[in-house]
């Protein structure tokens, strides 16, 4: 069963389009209905394997919408990947949340919240993960300047 | 502050230098706060190979309470700075910091919004491995390097 | 019979000797500084989080007294050891129900598990 | 959580009603000696037994992925290998198979080949030390001196092939940095000689030992679905049973035509997981075996423009003089060299802890527009919590060395 056909037909109206690159198609579509999709592509495509899930940033590159996180998944039975793109706007950076489906997303939507600043709706203990708790913005935006906001520099010196 | 303060300059006294230090020198025990790649490699100091045994640094102790010389082998990130603090802090009073890596010393290769570039801009850093990561020989040479400053030292300077 | 005595005092001697010698030492030539974090509790650097006077499970207590049971008995047998050649088979007779008294009790405390953890 | 054996002392039990326990919150944190790296549980017991444990991470991130959007491909290499220090090579070899696969690029067969053998030489790096740390955990501290020996002899071949004993930085975009010296495989072979007697000591050690089978056997097992749904990849994922190895499922760099066992085991608890890492080492050194005896001749770099600069015969003879300095300027200069087609690609290798993925961005320019790691300690840790719940403090520690948790990796 051909994982972008089914989503085409099932969920139309959310398809924004799809791609392929070095023999990898994926399916791009809107964030509403994306636990949906993730649900039937595990549950009829044996898609059990959610791999990677993360985020990235096209700022000004003239895409649908600034962010798109990115769900790999694999089947482990009959050996086959796939990738959904869900498009998340700027606005209003939210999507729901893939933990109830696949046990291996919790920290990975953890570390895309932290990073990159989207939000997950329905996530059991959405904190930060790699960042200390108070660090404010998200560095992998590409609006973020490389060497930080100075967070780097103030802890107390120590004197002997 | 203990007696050596009152202790006047004076043969008696150098004598009393010279013995607690060899002893000092001969005894380091380091307290490995190893974080990444260098810690391996501070691993691989302590193993059979270069064996830092020889020079009396091979009993590591990871409680602060019973080391004096600590090796900061490897990069340390924001939420590891408050650790290093607090750890530093805990160690009794004779104590020598060693910064072992490009990364512990200068930052190394990450010069962004994650890594402290360069630890002795918050804790006070006896000696410097340049490496990344250092080689073993290096590290000892560390080590060797903290032995003649502790030779060195006078007890008034600890007080 | 004096000399015997004059021997366990010269060794007890020797050692409350050496153990007051290093702490004398090591206070008075070792440097003290008191800093403000110094005294925190080591929790593998960072803040404590749950204080450690509480009160902890009964089973701990119970280990405990298991260890000091069986340890004090190995105490025994060491005098035991020293002379078993002097005191022949009727020495052997009594250490060997001293034991079987203990194992009993061992395989008692097994069987109802308090050997077990939970 | 496991239905307490009712033992005769549960009258006592009703009286500690109001003798109650509170329940003690102990942190396994940051700098301590088991963790092996910066990892923290904070854990909740009751007594010995863990009621509620929960991983924090973060400790060593080093904003891998920021730094990388300010390199150029061939830049970033350095920065692979020090995300798994354990084993290097595995990483800049995924790296590099990320980039060719997104540029439509197949390295020529005796790069692939030297490949495939610093690849299984990290993994038996990677794996020797696994073991050797989980020994040392539980008490056996030879075992561990043991695996640095072996370590030593694989740094001496790591230091004469690439120059540098950990941070190796060893291949390029469409080739190597350079080829292996002539002794290399005289050097190998008599790495493989002295390494299979050393598991054997060490399987001789370990495998009949009481204490370490006792603390191992049995300890935290985890079902197979489960452990796919956690996204568990690797040592971890086959010690449970699901036979899932990159090599096999999407072979890629010539693994096609080596002929190795793809080992699982069933239960995948601790000891499993111990067994399938010493009995992975040994299919590492039979595929090694194969590849020196197949080590093709001819170039290591891939003849393509984009990539390779010309030798320098080319640039100053007479002829195909001006010819060879285009192709030198437009390989150096910004805005040439290395630029994949705009687009991306995920790709996976089997590194020693699992499926390292790369997922890559271009924009067609030099640098990476989005560069992102899928660690396989990352999704190990996670599970850490399910495998520990329920287990005694020191199970907690036996685990925690059987997942071989790297915390450059984790955190990157």
């Amino acid at each position: 069963m051909d994982p972008i056909e089914a989503v085409k037909t099932t969920f139309a109206d959310q398809v924004l389009g799809t791609g392929a690159h070095a023999g990898q198609p994926w399916v791009d579509v809107k964030r509403d209905r994306i636990a949906d999709i993730l649900k039937m592509l595990r549950d009829d495509g044996g898609y059990d394997m959610l791999t990677d899930l993360t985020a990235v940033d096209y700022l000004n590159q003239g895409m649908a919408e600034r962010f798109a996180v990115v769900y790999n998944l694999y089947s482990v039975k009959d050996n086959v990947r796939t990738r959904v793109k869900a498009w998340v706007p700027e606005s209003d950076p939210t999507i729901d949340s893939a933990s109830s489906l696949y046990r291996s997303a919790p920290w990975a939507e953890r570390e895309v919240w932290d990073l990159m600043g989207i939000t997950f709706k329905g996530h059991p203990g959405l904190k930060r993960l790699m960042l200390p708790e108070n660090y404010e913005g998200h560095p992998l935006r590409k609006d973020y300047p490389l060497t930080g906001r100075g967070e780097r520099m103030n802890f107390p010196r120590y004197i002997p | 502050m203990g007696l050596e303060s009152m202790l006047p300059d004076g043969v008696l006294t150098s004598r009393i230098e010279a013995l607690v230090n060899w002893g000092r020198k001969n005894s380091l025990w380091p307290m490995p706060f190893g974080t990444a790649c260098c810690a391996i490699e501070l691993m691989g100091t302590l193993s059979s190979r270069y064996d830092l045994a020889r020079f009396g640094a091979e009993v590591i102790r990871f409680s602060p309470r019973q080391a004096d010389l600590m090796i900061v082998s490897g990069r340390i990130a924001l939420k590891m700075m408050p650790v290093l603090l607090k750890i530093w802090e805990q160690m009794p009073e004779p104590k020598w910091c060693i910064s072992m890596g490009a990364c512990a010393s200068c930052g190394g290769i990450f010069d962004n919004y994650a890594m402290i570039q360069g630890i002795d801009r918050f804790i006070p850093v006896d000696v410097y491995i340049p490496g990344c990561p250092p080689r073993p020989e290096s590290v000892i040479d560390a080590v060797m390097e903290i032995q003649k400053k502790v030779e060195r030292e006078s007890l008034k300077q600890r007080a | 019979m004096a000399d015997q005595w004059m021997n366990v005092a010269i060794y007890t001697a020797a050692i409350v000797g050496v153990g007051l010698t290093v702490l004398l030492v090591s206070y008075l030539l070792g440097p003290r500084k008191a800093k403000p974090g110094k005294l925190d509790p080591y929790e593998c650097g960072v803040p404590m989080l749950s204080s450690t006077r509480e009160r902890f499970s009964v089973h701990f207590y119970l280990v405990a007294i298991l260890f000091i049971l069986f340890d004090i008995e190995t105490v025994f047998m060491v005098p035991y050891a020293v002379l078993y050649k002097k005191l022949g088979v009727p020495g052997l007779v009594e250490v060997g129900i001293f034991v079987t008294v203990l194992v009993y009790g061992l395989g008692y405390l097994w069987k109802r598990g308090a050997l077990e953890w939970d | 959580m496991t239905e307490p054996r009712k033992t005769v002392m549960t009258v006592e039990e009703e009286l500690e009603g109001d003798l109650g326990t509170k329940r003690m919150i102990v942190n396994f944190g940051p700098q301590h000696p088991a963790t092996h790296g910066t990892l923290r549980n904070i854990i909740e017991l009751d007594g010995e037994r863990v009621i509620k444990l929960e991983p924090e991470i973060g400790y060593l991130h080093s904003g891998f992925e920021k730094i990388s959007e300010y390199r150029t491909y061939n830049q970033t290499v350095t920065v692979t290998d020090r995300m798994n220090y354990l084993s290097p090579l595995c990483n800049n070899v995924g790296f590099s198979l990320a980039v060719e696969e997104m540029m439509g690029i197949k390295a020529t067969p005796r790069c692939a080949a030297i490949r495939v053998a610093l690849c299984e030489l990290s993994r038996i790096a990677d794996h020797i030390l696994s073991v050797g740390l989980q020994a040392m955990d539980l008490g056996a501290f030879t075992v561990m001196l043991w695996t640095f020996i072996e370590r030593e002899q694989l740094y001496d071949i790591f230091e004469n092939v690439t120059g540098a004993r950990l941070t190796t930085s060893y291949t390029r975009v469409g080739g190597l940095l350079r080829d292996v010296p002539p002794d290399f495989e005289e050097m190998v072979r008599k790495f493989m000689v002295k390494c299979s007697k050393t598991i054997d000591e060490i399987e001789g050690v370990l495998n009949g030992n009481r204490i370490f089978i006792d603390r191992t056997v049995g300890v935290s097992p985890v079902p197979r679905d489960v452990a796919i749904s956690f996204g568990l990849t690797g040592p971890l994922l086959r010690a449970c049973g699901v036979p899932y190895d990159v090599r096999k499922a999407r072979p890629y760099s010539g693994y096609e035509n080596y002929q190795f066992e793809l080992i699982t085991e069933e239960k995948g608890d601790a000891w499993s997981r111990y067994r399938l890492r010493v009995r992975e080492m040994r299919e590492s050194l039979k595929i090694i075996d194969q590849v020196l005896k197949a080590m093709p001749g001819g170039p290591i770099y891939v003849d393509d423009p984009r990539i390779v600069i010309p030798p320098k015969t080319a640039m100053n003879t007479p002829g195909g003089g001006m010819e060879g300095l285009i192709y030198h300027f437009k390989n150096y200069m910004m805005g040439h060299g290395v630029c994949p087609p705009k687009g991306e690609v995920y790709s996976c290798t089997e590194a020693p802890n699992g499926e390292l993925g790369f997922y890559l961005v271009s924009d067609g320019t030099q640098r990476p527009y989005r560069w992102r790691v899928r660690p396989p300690s990352l999704y190990s840790y996670q599970a850490f919590p399910y495998m520990t719940e329920g287990g005694l403090l020191s199970d907690v520690v036996a685990v925690m060395s059987s997942l071989n948790i790297i915390a450059g990796e984790l955190d990157r």
